[in-house]
């Protein structure tokens, strides 16, 4: 993975290390949408050929469904000894 | 000279044992003779199958007087694989029954008890292969009474309350029987059972027919246990001596299915009677309220025989619902489903009796871990309870797999559903057996506990094994069911 | 006679074996036997092998396509693996019960008749509730029931289902349906029950994280699967597949992102990645059940190695719950490596597995013009990259440290793990080789550098949008409500209502009639009053009095009609 | 017809209703074995009572006789009466038996006992 947590005595648990993986993550993002400048995405339906498309439609969609599961927890969330009596 | 005399045989052999045994009076050659009854009892009942399998009817008179005169014992197809049934598995009892009664019985009472036994499936055979219906009344009370002794031998005292109240019902049952008996020689002036369907099919109605009609079916639906008249049944399996109750629960409530189906399709089948009222309407009805509701009491049993015993109830049902249906595929799931159930259940009771052996009474919380010390046991009871439920590869799948096609061909879905839904009913008595036998850890009575002796494990593993067997390959049971089947359905056209 | 012996009794046999045995003997049946089923896999030809008669039919145990062999080959691999992975470690009941279960799922592969696949699919269902039971908990026990429950509902419905069909139409082939009639739809509802369709998904998140850390890892490959087999062979193009597909899908994210047991977000993944698979069927084409095959080849692999990697944390750790782990990737790296490999491949990360079969599906839609199924399995799969792909390694294996040390896996786990993730590399890097299995010729090519630049903008910014959002994805330690609330509370409810009259109800229905009776009595007799002797109730009377009662109504019933 | 000419019917009826009414309303296990007793005796007459032709005499051939009563009910309720005495002899040696086990012979105190030991 890219990143991980604050602890000193990983190397992967530097905060040192995690800022430069968000940077380089960061970085990665930017190019995949960049090198659709140079590599053409063929749209079957029209929007999908769009510059960029398919990174806004992952962010959205995911941020819709953390969302929507987070406007549903409420209804379905229960203690996890719900069902023990 | 003995070939012809076979049908004679198959009654009289265990009838002349069973004093014998009284004389001898030591336990274990009562035993001997016992065994050698029964065994040859049961060569006898495949010899006659087999005969009438090859050669049709076989008809029988006694004293070489004529029917309708004289007696006539009578074997079609129908009663002979129910001879098959109760003898074969009468005689697989025996052997493990040495080491079962040894330890249930005090040993002064054994050789009593090995003549009951003797005198029980005399009765039995006797129901089942006489073409007198008078003779039904007789046979019929010689394994009663012999029944009534075989709970009463019970270890726990409510054995002796379970076999009066059995005494009563089942005296009262035998009356009715005979009542409709009677009533039917007043009408037809015969007592030969196909002399008595000829005869009838020409009267026209009166109503003592009706009046005989339902008191035989009443008194025959108390001796096979039909829902509601069953409540005598539950206590009696579940205090009789292990013994008992593995040859009562194969045996004795299969006899009476017999007698309802020799009755309703065999002597009225072809009466004015009949067609005027449907018997199976009520009993179709009575049927399903005993499998669901038997069931649903069997969930709730603690202890282990009981719930079997519920079961036992539960399983009529279906037997009895192939009856009701009243075609071929409904005939044969009933009738297969007699065998298949006589083996499963025979089955259980005898593993249950391996598991008193070591326990006494066997109840659910003592039962827990079983499967650690008595594994053998343990495995048997998991393949009797998977052909209780009606899973693929055990008997149960077979009957039910008839019974749901019938309903299917009749375009009655809800009964195929109720059927199937109610394996789900079976299933979670099953499964809560096999859950504590598997999954817990043994109980305090078990700790010290060992497998059983191998002469119990052997006959009740033959019969696990043909529940699995007889699951895979039906071509004989379900084949014979369906013979007998047709030839039940012929009489009445 | 050896003709129609089919693959599925090695593994039977080697289910007794494992019975059977010790030590050593035990391990060297329980590697040999899949590699042998293996083997004998690959000796089925095409078409019917031969028929036996069962009841009045004649059954067509074995019956070869290249589909069948496809999936037979995952379930055997995935019996080797699973064995590798657990026999030291699992009882011997678990092992027995898990290889009885591959035999069933390997049985329903070949059956050539649907008498056949109803056999080995009750197999499947018996021998899966032993390994939930194996969980050995009191929870896994009444989770074992639960599942029991449902998937016997299952098979009732599926067995009114084939009655049905062998009634009606007089033939037992497994043949290409449509759900028009009763007769099909009860055959559909009851296969898709065992696919964990909507309304009963339930019970695939209830059982299987309740199994042993070893049962799970069996559990996840085969139920499902045989269901997607089942309806590929029996329903190819049935329209309804596809919404189902697509609700599962969906109802597995939202579910996952919920959850705090980390087996349990693996288990709602299957529900969402089966869906997938279902929502192929429904289109139907022979490229979209190229996907659905494909996937779930795939899928059995990557979300075996899962709940293989889920499986080695409870096992060194006894924890299950996202809220009690982390941290963990410092002591178990090669679990860690393995579990991100597994969890790229769910997520069809290019390279891996996932990426070269659930385009395979997405192709499917865009050929048959579907807008809207296209993009909601895209939105899926950025979902699926949210839920399993960065959700599940983030909190088991890193996040705030638990301060746990666990030590990495034991060799036999490790070994399975790392052939597992290397099957999952190798098929992502060359997929023409694994193409050249799936049952239809495949004119298709996943590398395309457009379509991997589209999955890598898609799946990246789903990982920003993981990131960005954490704080509302915090763990809490709860579990979420589904349907099976229905049958664990409500029906609990009202069955121990039931069980409470039941318990008298027969006394009272008795005591009641016999009320009815004194009062009659007691007009006419005064003697017999409230302290008659029919106000007390006599267990020998009262079976009496139904006796007298039966007569009478059969007496009045024959006189009336 | 005149309703006499039913009675024997009439008194089986009575009689067998009456043995069931015993069985079911008497708690004493005695008192229900001789309840059963009355019932079984329903039985008797029902088939002996059409046997018996009026003016016919003993089946026993004789020259100048035509009429003769049906002797096979008679056989017949023999065989009866003999399953009778047997059913209530066990009936009584269960009751002997209980009564040793449980010190009484009325149902609903066997009851209340086995409701206890529970």
């Amino acid at each position: 993975m890219k990143q991980a947590p604050k602890s000193d005595e990983h190397w992967l648990a530097r905060p040192r290390t995690i800022r430069q993986l968000w940077i380089v993550f960061i970085a990665i993002l930017v190019l995949t949408v960049l090198a659709q400048v140079f590599i053409k995405v063929k749209g079957y339906f029209g929007v999908d050929g769009w510059f960029g498309f398919g990174a806004a439609f992952g962010f959205l969609c995911c941020a819709a469904m953390v969302v929507l599961a987070k406007a549903l927890g409420p209804f379905l969330k229960r203690d996890d000894r719900y069902y023990d009596d | 000279m003995i070939e012809s005399n076979l049908p004679a045989l198959q009654v009289v052999l265990p009838l002349v044992a069973a004093p014998l045994c009284v004389l001898l009076r030591r336990g274990s050659l009562a035993w001997l003779v016992t065994w050698s009854a029964t065994w040859a009892t049961a060569a006898i009942s495949i010899a006659i199958l087999l005969r009438v399998l090859d050669a049709g009817t076989i008809s029988y008179t006694f004293g070489g007087w004529e029917p309708p005169w004289g007696i006539e014992y009578r074997v079609d197809i129908v009663n002979a694989f129910v001879l098959v049934l109760v003898s074969v598995i009468g005689a697989i009892i025996v052997p493990y029954a040495r080491r079962s009664v040894g330890a249930e019985i005090r040993s002064e009472q054994h050789y009593l008890f090995w003549a009951a036994y003797l005198l029980c499936l005399t009765g039995l055979l006797g129901v089942a292969i006489t073409g007198d219906a008078f003779n039904v009344f007789v046979f019929l009370e010689i394994s009663s009474l012999a029944t009534y002794i075989l709970i009463a031998c019970g270890q726990d005292r409510r054995a002796l309350v379970a076999s009066y109240q059995y005494l009563i019902m089942g005296t009262i049952g035998a009356t009715f029987i005979v009542i409709g008996i009677g009533l039917l020689y007043l009408m037809t002036g015969t007592l030969n059972l196909a002399d008595m369907a000829q005869r009838l099919s020409t009267m026209p109605l009166h109503r003592p027919q009706l009046a005989a009609l339902a008191f035989l079916t009443v008194g025959i639906s108390l001796k096979l246990a039909l829902f509601p008249l069953h409540l005598w049944l539950p206590n009696a399996y579940a205090y009789a001596p292990s013994v008992s109750t593995a040859f009562l629960s194969a045996t004795a409530t299969k006899v009476a299915v017999y007698l309802l189906l020799r009755f309703s399709y065999s002597v009225f089948g072809q009466s004015h009677v009949i067609e005027n009222i449907s018997v199976e309407a009520v009993i179709l009805a009575l049927s399903v309220a005993a499998i669901f509701t038997a069931s649903l009491v069997a969930i709730f049993q603690d202890d282990v025989k009981r719930m079997f015993a519920y079961s036992s109830v539960a399983q009529i049902g279906y037997i009895t619902l192939g009856i009701s249906l009243a075609n071929q595929n409904g005939l044969t799931g009933g009738i297969v489903h007699m065998f298949n159930h006589a083996v499963a259940k025979g089955a259980i009771f005898m593993l249950l009796g391996c598991v008193a052996l070591q326990i006494g009474q066997p109840l659910m919380a003592q039962m827990a871990g079983l499967a650690k010390r008595m594994p053998m046991t343990a495995a048997g009871l998991v393949v009797g309870g998977l052909s209780l439920i009606g899973v693929p590869g055990t008997v149960g799948f077979i009957s039910k797999w008839y019974l749901v096609v019938a309903a299917i061909e009749k375009g009655w879905w809800w009964l195929a559903a109720l059927v199937l839904i109610s394996s789900m009913l079976a299933a979670i008595y099953v499964w809560r057996l096999i859950e504590v036998c598997y999954f817990r850890e043994p109980s305090p009575e078990l700790e010290a506990a060992g497998e059983a002796p191998l002469s119990m494990l052997i006959p009740a593993w033959v019969l696990v094994i043909g529940c699995i067997y007889f699951g895979l390959d039906a071509t004989m049971t379900a084949g014979t069911a369906a013979s007998a089947a047709q030839s039940l359905l012929e009489a009445t056209r | 006679m050896t003709e129609w012996t089919s693959p599925a009794l090695i593994l039977l046999a080697a289910a007794i074996l494992i019975g059977l045995t010790r030590g050593h003997l035990r391990s060297a049946v329980i590697l040999v036997a899949p590699l042998l089923t293996l083997w004998a896999i690959w000796q089925v030809p095409d078409g019917v092998v031969g028929t036996v008669r069962f009841l009045d039919y004649a059954i067509e145990p074995v019956e070869g396509s290249p589909l069948r062999r496809l999936f037979a080959t995952i379930f055997s691999i995935m019996a080797f693996t699973g064995g590798l992975f657990a026999f030291r470690h699992a009882r011997w009941y678990e092992l027995s019960a898990a290889f009885a279960y591959a035999s069933g799922a390997v049985g329903v592969c070949f059956a050539g008749d649907l008498i056949t696949l109803f056999l080995f699919w009750e197999l499947m269902a018996l021998f899966s509730t032993v390994i939930v039971w194996c969980g050995g908990t009191p929870a896994a026990r009444k989770a074992g029931i639960r599942y029991a429950m449902m998937h016997l509902l299952g098979g009732v419905i599926l067995k009114v289902g084939i009655e049905g069909v062998v009634v009606h139409t007089g033939s037992i082939d497994i043949q290409p349906l449509l759900a028009t009639n009763f007769d099909t739809w009860m055959i559909l509802v009851g296969i898709l029950i065992n696919a964990a369709a909507p309304p009963v998904s339930a019970w695939l998140a209830d059982a299987y994280p309740e199994s042993s850390p070893t049962g799970s890892v069996f559990l996840s490959a085969f139920t499902t699967k045989t269901a997607v087999l089942a309806l590929i062979l029996l329903f190819p193009g049935e329209p309804v597949l596809i919404g189902v597909g697509l609700y599962m899908v969906m109802y597995g994210i939202i579910y996952a992102l919920l959850e705090n047991d980390a087996r349990r977000i693996l288990a709602y993944s299957i529900v969402n990645q089966v869906g997938f698979m279902v929502c192929a069927v429904g289109i139907g084409t022979q490229m979209a059940l190229n996907g659905a095959a494909a996937h779930a080849f795939a899928h059995i692999i990557y979300k075996a190695l899962l709940f293989m990697s889920a499986g080695v944390v409870v096992y060194r750790t006894g924890k299950n719950k996202c809220s009690d782990l982390g941290g963990l990737f410092r002591t178990m790296p090669l679990t860690t490596i393995c579990g991100i490999v597994g969890a790229l491949s769910i997520s069809s990360f290019p390279l891996t597995s996932g990426f070269v079969t659930k385009t395979l599906i997405s192709q499917a839609a865009i050929d048959q013009g579907l807008v809207v199924v296209y993009f909601l399995l895209a939105a899926a799969s950025a979902g699926v990259f949210l839920h399993a792909g960065i959700k599940f390694p983030w909190f088991v294996f890193f996040q705030k440290d638990s301060g746990l040390r666990p030590k990495d896996a034991p060799w036999n786990m490790a070994a399975a793990m790392v052939l597992f993730s290397a099957l999952c590399i190798l098929m992502g890097a060359f997929p023409e080789a694994f193409y050249r299995l799936l049952p239809y010729p495949v004119d298709y090519h996943a590398y395309s550098p457009g379509k991997v630049l589209f999955y890598l903008q898609l799946l990246l910014f789903s990982g920003l949008a993981f990131f960005v959002m954490l704080p509302w994805l915090k763990r809490t330690p709860t579990i979420s409500l589904d349907t099976d609330w229905l049958y664990r509370v409500a029906l609990k409810k009202a069955f121990s209502v039931l069980a409470d009259l039941l318990g008298s109800a027969q006394e009272r229905a008795q005591r009641s009639v016999q009320k009815l009776l004194q009062t009659a009595l007691a007009r006419i007799q005064r003697h017999h009053g409230p302290e008659g002797v029919l106000a007390r109730t006599w267990p020998t009377g009262s079976m009496v009095l139904w006796v007298a009662i039966m007569l009478a109504s059969y007496l009045i019933l024959y006189y009336l009609l | 017809m005149n309703a006499l000419d039913l009675i024997n019917y009439w008194i089986a009826m009575m009689l067998l209703v009456t043995g069931l009414y015993i069985v079911i309303a008497r708690g004493n296990l005695v008192k229900k074995l001789v309840g059963l007793s009355i019932f079984q005796t329903s039985v008797y007459l029902i088939y002996i009572s059409p046997s018996k032709i009026i003016g016919g005499t003993a089946p026993i051939i004789a020259p100048g006789v035509e009429l003769y009563s049906n002797p096979l009910p008679h056989v017949l309720i023999l065989t009866a009466i003999v399953v009778g005495v047997a059913t209530i002899a066990l009936g009584l040696a269960l009751v002997v038996r209980i009564h040793e086990a449980y010190g009484t012979i009325e149902e609903d105190e066997i009851h209340a006992q086995d409701q206890d030991g529970e």
